[in-house]
């Protein structure tokens, strides 16, 4: 067995395996999981930067089963595989002994093996294969939270379909273009049908992302879903997914240059992304939901970034992507002890809960501190050279981007201080420090996150310079502290005003939760707020409508038709039956004319024709 | 060919329109017999002597004695209703003659027709050898006519049993 | 008229034909009683019997239109006895000969 | 021996059944019958039969000049199978025995009539015997002499008095031009002066008068009359083979004698789409079982003219398979309505309902005559539907052969409401006594549902031996 099958086939074995278990053992299921994770981890980290090729027949015609390690993807799967060992630790103990953890820790499993499947394949339909299978075990884990969670789990599952189909055709017309439907071969000039199938791919990959205008499944799952799923898929691993592919078809496949249409557009939806769900995130009042929106949002960074097309832009968005990946599950973690510990994310129930859990109120500082960009932390030297990049590309891209870090930031704060400073709450006043096995991933996605925001000269020099190869980066490293320090100043001073506008929040309204509600009453933008909340943006339900309306249409029409046939068909032909019957009155004189007539008749005409 | 010829035929037509129009059944069938009379004068002159004969015995003679049976076995209508009868019949039948002139006044414009080109037959045998050698399958028509004509006169005419049921 | 061709004779005697075709046919179709009908029928045969000869005539071939006139005749007779026998049915039946009550079977 | 015996051989039976009072009365359906038998048998066989054409026995002195060739065949085989069923029917109508015997005798002077037609070759005897055919037809409707049959009598009469005059202006005007009136003759004199205008008119008129006999489109006035008043077996005859016989056959033979010219194919294609037309449209709303069959009939020959006025020999062909499925599935659906009428004792279809369960063989035969009349495979009414719409196809004839098959609808609309309204249903007030209809009257539907079936079935094998060589009969 090669060792690449073997990457994707352990989990997938193991989650199987867990299904299999009969439910009364207690905790082997969790000790198994965690154990299959650990394994994963360990095997990926062996042959980290070899370069190793597999190829199977498998549908023939250019379709076959081909796998390619190399620099680049290997770092993502080290990632991955980090991450999901410490979240399914997590979430093997916050959820022991709740009815469906044996089904959500197989499926947690079943989607690492086709994570490394999607992201070791070389042929664009092994990809696919992959690629759709984390559609189903998305399904099925939000599916599997509570009773009315399928309806936001049907949702998804159409939101994240339909951008898969679309990417299905883009798929098609690359591979039809190029001849070859291998990603490491192929390339595709950007010119006529190459541009549409970029853009078809762009859109998959976004989606998977969670991207504007395709999120808004992930805001109605942080809700119904388990805590674990947010952290693991939207927080950490789809974010990989998307960028790691959008990567590979604007650099590989595309190869873009700098001024063409479609990095232009890529740089619009990044920002737009950035500002519309940094600005939805401010005004919510549930703590998970407002990490949902975030977690949308920074996408919009990566996005940013990548589509800069400049090496340090690029730079910055993947090491953006890692540092996201981070410290968003661990808000997440965070999120989970409180919710496990208070009983409620609601804002408004939750208050002084830091005396409570400290260790768990330190590590949501130091994660909130480095997603709002502040120095010494990872988030702030990422967002930096995405801040780089986009200045060197337009103005207006780095305002974005610099006003998205003062919303992130002013939301945070109120977060913090409503869910933990302020005066204890009367109910959750027996509420005390979550399990161990909660707080290590904590920790340590913390402490991680504090090292490469320091010695941020690892995770680009020694992972992400490599991965992309001399010919986009130009040689020179971006690790250490900013060159530009006209930005490291904005940065500084957007922080220290999100501040200013935290403070006068809450002297105006008392208490932490109302930080921002003068931003949110401001006449224009209450409105727009309004509607948002109730979902009058959202696609999904603007597909739903017109799916009801063609349907009323078509089932009249056809109503139509059918009283044409029963009726009027009907009715013409007794009519004619009735007038022809009439015409036979019985008298022989009529019908001795008819024959004359008719004999006068036909001799004339063949005298003429004959 | 000559004038006689002509005469013959108009009187012909003449009978025959007076057949027609004729007040009482009686009058139509004299009309009928006397059309016959000329006509079988005029296939004598055409020199088809035996067919004169047969249409002289056979249309004047029998086919009036047919009809004038039938008259009176039908009821003979009063002198009254024959009158009153005629004046109706009348309105009807007096576009006959009117249409009549006009076909007679269409043909005469028409012309004598050209460009006929006839077989000129030669003239073979006398009628009976035509009649018996070629045209047996006729004869033998004409008896199963014959016995057809008998039993319908059977089934038709039998009065009797139809009348008592 | 002079001793005459072939087509001069066919359009006398065609024309006679003609008229006498118009004559029983405009009794078949307006007549309202049984017998004029027949009698309308008679003329139509008479007609065409006038036809036959004057072609027989005129192409050369009486004998074989003396044999088909004989028989067209006999034939005749046959239809005529028919009609009366029918004839004297419906008198039977209607008690008038008056064919315009015929008209029972109709739609 | 000779053709002419098939005209003769009745002539001595009708002596046979006459002559000696008493024995020949009640024999008479049995000689009938057996006559019928011979009938066919010398049809089918007469290759073998008729081997000597050389003149011998009786046929030194009995010159005559007559012929028998696959439409023949087809025509005689349609005669002697109907006139059986018409046969059996008979006797099991309220006839006392006097009755039946004039009927009898009148039977076997009209097969005498129509072997007469099938076998001329003279135009001249063709028209002889088709008035033979036609006096035993005015006798046969108004057999009984109720009013009704008196009527359809008269009209028929009447009608078929205009077409004898037409016949025999024809030919009279065609003795212009030929020699004689053989069809040899003819053929060969339309050759030399075809494009004459009177030859033309003669041709018109022959025509039409072939029309009035056949009950197409404008010429069919008398036709549902005498169909709807007619005794049961009268009506069985009539429309299994006599129209069909005096009407359809004969205008197959003149158009191969007058030659298949474009025009005379397009007169034939308008009048029988017409027919179709106006057959199935006035059939659909009748309320008279036998009215709306006659109706049906004039449709269905409007289907066997069209297939005559595709002008191809495949068209012909399949006019000929059809007018043989016509005669059987049409006179099996006037025996069901015999059987009906006796035991119903009406005519109307509003009257009779539910009959199914008590008159179960009729139901089913009924089912079957109508399911070959709509043309539904596999029973033989589709083959021939099928071959004459393809002929139509290949002759380039596309709005007919559309026409055709949307007229099957129809065709299928009034025969399904007749079925459901008899035999479906529930058995309406009035009917409780009716019981399955006597032996005489339910044999010969039987054999008649067989014979359409088997021929469906066995539609392949026919093909080849009773369809090509028709072809090649038109080949020359």
């Amino acid at each position: 067995m090669h060792i690449l099958l073997i990457v994707i086939g352990l989990p997938i074995a193991t989650g199987l395996a867990i299904l299999s278990i009969p439910a009364r053992t207690k905790g082997l299921r969790e000790v198994l999981s965690i154990l299959g994770m650990a394994a994963n981890l360990v095997l990926v980290s062996t042959f980290f930067g070899k370069d190793i090729y597999l190829t199977l027949p498998w549908a023939g015609g250019g379709i076959d089963l081909s796998f390619r390690l190399y620099s680049f993807n290997s770092f993502i799967l080290i990632a991955a595989a980090a991450l999901g060992f410490l979240i399914t630790l997590y979430s093997a103990s916050s959820m022991y002994g709740k009815g469906y953890s044996r089904l959500f820790l197989a499926y947690i499993l079943i989607s690492f093996g086709l994570v490394n499947g999607a992201l070791l394949s070389d042929n664009l339909i092994a990809m696919l294969f992959f690629w759709e299978g984390l559609l189903l075990t998305l399904f099925a884990m939000i599916a599997v939270g509570n009773k009315n969670a399928f309806r936001t789990a049907t949702k998804a599952f159409i939101i994240v379909g339909v951008c898969d189909l679309v990417m299905m055709v883009g798929i098609a017309l690359a591979g039809h273009i190029s001849g070859t439907l291998s990603m490491s071969k192929m390339a595709v000039p950007m010119t006529g049908m190459g541009g549409l199938a970029f853009l078809f791919m762009m859109i998959g990959a976004i989606s998977k992302a969670g991207s504007m205008p395709f999120h808004s499944w992930i805001p109605d799952a942080a809700i119904d879903a388990p805590l674990p799923f947010m952290a693991l898929l939207p927080g950490a691993l789809e974010k990989l997914m998307g960028i790691y592919f959008l990567t590979r078809i604007s650099l590989d496949i595309f190869k873009l240059e700098m001024h063409s249409w479609a990095s232009t557009l890529m740089m619009t939806v990044g920002a737009i992304t950035i500002l519309v769900a940094v600005l939805m995130a401010l005004v919510q009042k549930n703590y998970k939901k407002l990490l949902s929106y975030h977690a949308i949002s920074q996408v919009g960074y990566m996005v940013l970034g990548i589509g800069t097309m400049t090496p340090v832009g690029i730079v910055g968005g993947l090491f953006h992507m890692i540092n996201n990946a981070m410290y968003k599950s661990c808000l997440f973690l965070t999120g989970g002890a409180v919710e496990k510990e208070a009983g409620t994310t609601d804002l408004d129930k939750l208050g002084g809960l830091g005396l409570k859990m400290p260790i768990t109120f330190a590590c949501f500082i130091i994660t909130a501190l480095s997603i709002s960009g502040v120095p010494p932390f990872n988030g702030f030297f990422s967002k930096e050279l995405v801040y780089d990049g986009a200045l060197e590309r337009g103005r207006i891209f780095y305002f974005a981007a610099v006003l998205g870090s003062f919303f992130t930031a002013a939301s945070f704060l109120k977060l913090g201080h409503a869910a933990f400073l302020g005066k204890l709450d009367s109910r959750n006043s027996k509420v005390k420090e979550a399990s161990w096995y909660m707080l290590i991933p904590m920790i340590l996605i913390a402490l991680s996150c504090v090292v490469f925001g320091i010695y941020n000269g690892l995770p680009i020099d020694r992972i992400i310079r490599p991965a992309l190869g001399n010919a986009i980066h130009g040689g020179h490293s971006f690790a250490g502290f900013p060159k530009n320090m006209a930005l490291v100043a904005g940065t500084v001073v957007v922080l220290i005003a999100a501040l200013l506008n935290h403070l006068y929040g809450v002297k105006k309204t008392g208490k932490g939760l109302g930080a921002v509600d003068h931003i949110h009453n401001v006449p224009g933008l209450s409105w727009i707020y309004d509607k948002a909340e109730r979902g009058y943006f959202d696609p999904y339900n603007i597909g739903r409508i017109l799916v009801k309306a063609a349907a009323l249409i078509l089932s009249s029409l056809d109503k139509i038709i059918d009283f044409f046939f029963s009726n009027v068909v009907v009715w013409a032909a007794d009519t004619t039956g009735l007038v022809i019957r009439k015409m036979h009155n019985g008298s022989h004189k009529m019908y001795i004319m008819w024959s004359l007539v008719a004999t006068v008749i036909v001799i004339i005409f063949l005298m003429r024709t004959m | 060919m000559n004038t006689i010829d002509i005469v013959l035929l108009v009187a012909m037509t003449l009978a025959a329109v007076w057949s027609v129009m004729g007040r009482s059944l009686l009058k139509a069938t004299i009309g009928l017999a006397v059309t016959s009379a000329i006509l079988s004068i005029l296939i004598f002159r055409l020199g088809s002597p035996l067919a004169a004969v047969f249409e002289l015995s056979v249309c004047t003679g029998l086919i009036t004695v047919v009809f004038v049976s039938t008259i009176s076995l039908t009821k003979p209508l009063t002198h009254k209703d024959i009158i009153e009868m005629s004046k109706k019949r009348n309105r009807r039948f007096i576009y006959l003659p009117i249409i009549l002139g006009l076909v007679a006044f269409a043909l005469i414009r028409a012309g004598i027709p050209k460009g006929l080109i006839m077989s000129t037959g030669e003239t073979v045998g006398n009628v009976t050898e035509v009649l018996w050698n070629m045209r047996q399958l006729d004869m033998f028509g004409q008896v199963i006519l014959i016995i057809a004509g008998a039993l319908g006169v059977v089934v038709l005419f039998a009065e009797a049993k139809d009348d008592a049921k | 008229m002079t001793p005459n061709n072939p087509s001069e004779l066919l359009y006398v005697f065609g024309s006679f034909t003609i008229l006498l075709l118009v004559a029983g046919f405009y009794c078949l179709v307006v007549t309202r009683s049984f017998l004029r009908a027949v009698i309308a029928i008679e003329l139509l045969i008479k007609a065409v019997t006038l036809f036959f000869i004057a072609v027989g005539y005129i192409t050369g071939k009486p004998a074989l239109t003396q044999a088909l006139v004989i028989t067209v005749i006999v034939v005749e007779v046959v239809v005529v006895v028919i009609a009366g026998g029918i004839a004297i049915s419906v008198f039977r039946k209607n008690d008038s000969l008056d064919i315009t009550l015929l008209n029972k079977l109709k739609g | 021996m000779m053709p002419s015996l098939l005209i003769l051989i009745p002539l001595f039976v009708i002596m046979a059944i006459n002559l000696p009072k008493h024995t020949g009365r009640r024999l008479a359906f049995y000689l009938a019958l057996a006559l019928f038998a011979t009938q066919m048998i010398l049809a089918v066989f007469h290759q073998k039969l008729f081997l000597t054409n050389e003149a011998v026995g009786i046929d030194r002195f009995f010159r005559v000049d007559l012929s028998i060739d696959h439409l023949g065949v087809v025509a005689l085989v349609c005669m002697g199978i109907v006139s059986i069923s018409s046969l059996f029917v008979s006797r099991y109508m309220p006839l006392d025995e006097s009755e039946r015997f004039k009927f009898t005798n009148l039977l076997v002077i009209m097969s005498i009539g129509m072997c007469g037609i099938v076998m001329a070759k003279d135009i001249f005897s063709l028209y002889v015997f088709l008035e033979i055919t036609a006096i035993a037809s005015f006798i046969l409707i108004a057999f009984k002499k109720d009013i009704g049959g008196l009527e359809g009598a008269f009209k028929y009469l009447v009608l078929s008095a205009i077409a004898t005059v037409f016949m025999l202006l024809s030919i009279a005007a065609i003795l212009l031009v030929s020699k004689d009136t053989s069809f040899a003759a003819i053929t060969e004199a339309l050759k030399v002066s075809g494009s004459q205008p009177v030859v033309i008119a003669a041709i018109a008129i022959f025509l039409c008068g072939l029309f009035i006999k056949g009950g197409i489109f404008p010429f069919h006035g008398w036709l549902p009359d005498a169909y709807e008043s007619s005794p049961a077996p009268v009506s069985i005859l009539l429309a299994g083979i006599v129209t069909k016989v005096a009407g359809v056959y004969t205008i197959m033979r003149i158009t191969m004698l007058f030659g298949s010219s474009a025009s005379i194919n397009n007169v034939l294609l308008l009048l029988g789409t017409l027919s179709i037309l106006v057959g199935a449209f006035a059939a659909l709303g009748q309320d008279n079982f036998k009215r709306m069959l006659a109706y049906s009939s004039i449709s269905q020959v409007g289907y066997i003219i069209l297939g005559i006025g595709a002008g191809t020999p495949l068209g012909m062909a399949a006019a000929i398979f059809h007018f043989f499925n016509h005669a059987m599935f049409k006179s099996l659906l006037f025996v069901n309505a015999a059987a009906l009428e006796k035991e119903t004792g009406t005519v109307s279809m509003s009257k009779m309902g539910g009959l199914a369960e008590r008159m179960p063989v009729t139901g089913t035969t009924s089912v079957i005559g109508i399911l070959s009349a709509a043309g539904i495979p596999p029973l033989a009414g589709f083959w021939s539907k099928l071959l004459i719409i393809v002929a139509l196809w290949q002759a380039g004839r596309y709005s007919y052969a559309a026409i055709a098959i949307f007229a099957g609808v129809v065709t299928l609309g009034y025969l399904l409401t007749m079925q459901r309204k008899v035999f479906f249903g529930k058995l309406s007030a009035g009917l409780d006594d009716v019981k399955e209809a006597g032996f005489g009257i339910v044999l010969p539907s039987v054999i008649l549902a067989s014979i359409v079936v088997l021929t469906g079935l066995l539609f392949p094998f026919i093909f080849q031996s009773f369809i090509i060589p028709v072809k090649e009969l038109l080949q020359h």
